[in-house]
């Protein structure tokens, strides 16, 4: 019965276009969602053991097959499109501070940078990273925007809480000595 | 002073003093206030086409710097502790946190593009259902009409609500010393005599207060308004010595403001900016009433 | 060697959409073509006797994985239940679009709705209801799209013209600027 199921997930999963959540498969499937998940572990670890060119990741809260990293130069040449223009500098920043802060707004995201984020957040949306995800309760209520499932894709992670912690980021001794060295009014 | 401010990625100003101050880690012993300004000014002279939306928060974080660099170059004061020490320690600690945050969502960013380049080498499979398949899909055009594609359009065309800068929230100021400029030519003619203090009642932020501060010392540079002060601390006396009310902004002395220009640029004038930062290092703090040559650019606001 | 050459062989037919040629395969891994089918047989051979969900086929002249055809209840089931299987308000939304403004880009479409609408505009030029009617003449030379008459056919329409009427409604400045510009490369 359990290699019944396996194959099923996997014949699913050969003709879905976006990660299937593991409840999806469940209902399909007509068992626990803990089982949909314990199965597509046991699929992932023989694909590992077996060697596979690709792999079962769990991705945006659900599963897909996909490449394995290892074989990226062969499927470079195959794909040309779809890999994605590079963010600027200011673009990856922007979305670190969305990414961290969400629901955050237009202006919170300016007064971090200092600089007015009005193009960038524009350029993330288009591109699908980030999306109005509310409204500010306060006067003008400003948008808020968070990030969406497509960046989860982008970034591989299954949720948002997989990020490393903002923490892990914060300058250590030496740089914060560097900086109020940097800034002392008196000598 | 290499430093190149590359468009169209315009980094900020944080980013430019995180540039100055990180860079010289090696031996920080040595750092100094009075480089780091003089770097940041010249980085911000030679941003010949500054957007000039931008231009007010690199100017007001030079404002903070100066004050900084002249409260070093005065001699040390037996009376520390005043309440205009504090302030200034106050807002160093600002902007210290500022650079905190910024370089910790840099670092962020960092950690981003990495999750995104590792992402990249694999590719998700996409092909979708195979044609044996394909029939058993519904058709999801079933039931919808050309008037339920109208009812969509304009709910697409809605105006949304034009998303409005609260400020109720955050600290970035949105008012230019241009504006600033503008608005004192025409209230200081139909005031008379007044003080900085009575000037800047009612602004909300220590911000805003330095744009004012800054706007005066254009127009006392310009010839335009007299200052004085009869002490350390002291009322700062403000009496205007222009002519009509808006005249002063056509003096030709001042920072080059071309307001026939579509887009803005601040034009440097005068001496570079190494000399400006020497004339300022020379002068007392600028509470004391003497124009320092600043940094020079005037941002029009184009709210 | 062998195993590297088979892996890459997975990775490559696992993101590809439609079957790949033996002497495509054979010119990526730089082997003979006869080494290329020897693999896929094997290949093929190892997921059969692996009781994989799975298969690699050979069709139309090459390669590719589909569902195994023992698993094709499960993909039924899942094709009846999907919930994809009504047009979405997105989806609704970027055929508006497309109808009242054609011929329209990309780009135009995701800045009027002010999200990315790749994947919704795979989707209608999929079911055949908008197609590409030539390109932009501007840099960049973006595919522009249109209606197309299977559309006109479900919309029980004549001819687009036909569309009813957006009345007086004036969309706002935001709006205007999206149709007008298009999309402005930015940050």
């Amino acid at each position: 019965m359990t290699a019944e199921l396996k194959r099923a997930i996997e014949a699913v999963l050969m003709v879905t276009e976006s990660p299937i959540e593991p409840n999806v498969l469940a209902q399909l499937l007509e068992v626990p969602v803990g089982t949909v998940v314990s199965l597509c572990d046991e699929l992932a670890s023989e694909y590992r053991e077996g060697q596979r060119g690709f792999v079962l990741a769990r991705v945006a809260g659900g599963y897909r097959f996909q490449s394995h990293p290892d074989m990226a130069a062969y499927i470079e040449r195959f794909v040309l499109e779809g890999q994605s223009a590079r963010l600027s500098a200011a673009a990856l920043e922007t979305l670190a501070i969305v990414a961290y802060k969400q629901p955050v707004s237009r202006a919170q995201v300016a007064s971090i940078r200092g600089v007015s984020a009005d193009g960038v957040l524009k350029t993330l949306v288009q591109k699908g990273y980030i999306a109005e995800v509310g409204r500010d309760s306060g006067p003008g209520q400003a948008v808020l925007y968070g990030t969406t499932t497509l960046l989860l894709e982008k970034l591989g992670l299954d949720k948002m809480e997989d990020l490393p912690a903002l923490g892990d980021f914060v300058p250590g001794p030496e740089v914060m000595e560097a900086l109020e060295q940097g800034l002392r009014p008196s000598a | 002073m290499g430093y190149q401010v590359s468009t169209p990625v315009f980094e900020g100003p944080f980013d430019l003093l995180l540039h100055l101050v990180t860079r010289e880690q090696v031996d920080i012993w040595d750092l100094s206030i009075s480089s780091i300004v003089d770097q940041y000014v010249a980085a911000l002279a030679q941003m010949e086409q500054l957007d000039l939306a931008v231009a007010t928060e690199f100017l007001l974080i030079a404002a903070v710097l100066l004050e900084l660099k002249a409260r070093r170059m005065l001699p040390s004061r037996q009376e520390a502790e005043t309440e205009e020490e504090l302030a200034i320690w106050e807002e160093r600690d600002l902007l210290l946190a500022r650079l905190v945050e910024c370089k910790t969502f840099k670092d962020a960013s960092s950690a981003i593009l990495a999750l995104m380049t590792d992402a990249e080498l694999s590719l998700p499979r996409q092909a979708g259902l195979e044609e044996r398949f394909a029939g058993l899909a519904p058709d999801p055009l079933v039931g919808v009409s050309a008037d339920d594609l109208k009812v969509a359009m304009l709910r697409v065309l809605a105006p949304k609500p034009m998303p409005k800068v609260s400020l109720a929230h955050v600290a970035t100021v949105r008012v230019s010393v241009a504006e600033t400029l503008d608005r004192l030519s025409r209230r200081l003619p139909l005031e008379g005599p007044t003080t900085f203090r009575r000037l800047t009642t009612g602004l909300q932020e220590r911000l805003e207060v330095i744009v004012y501060f800054l706007a005066l010392l254009e127009l006392f540079k310009r010839g335009a308004v007299d200052l004085s002060q009869t002490g350390k601390l002291a009322e700062l006396h403000v009496r205007w010595l222009g002519a009509d009310a808006g005249d002063a902004t056509s003096d030709e002395a001042g920072p080059v403001i071309d307001l026939e220009a579509s887009d803005l640029t601040v034009v440097p004038q005068g001496p570079g900016p190494r000399e400006r930062s020497n004339a300022m290092a020379g002068a007392p703090g600028p509470r004391q009433g003497t124009a320092p040559d600043g940094p020079e650019g005037v941002d029009e606001y184009d709210g």
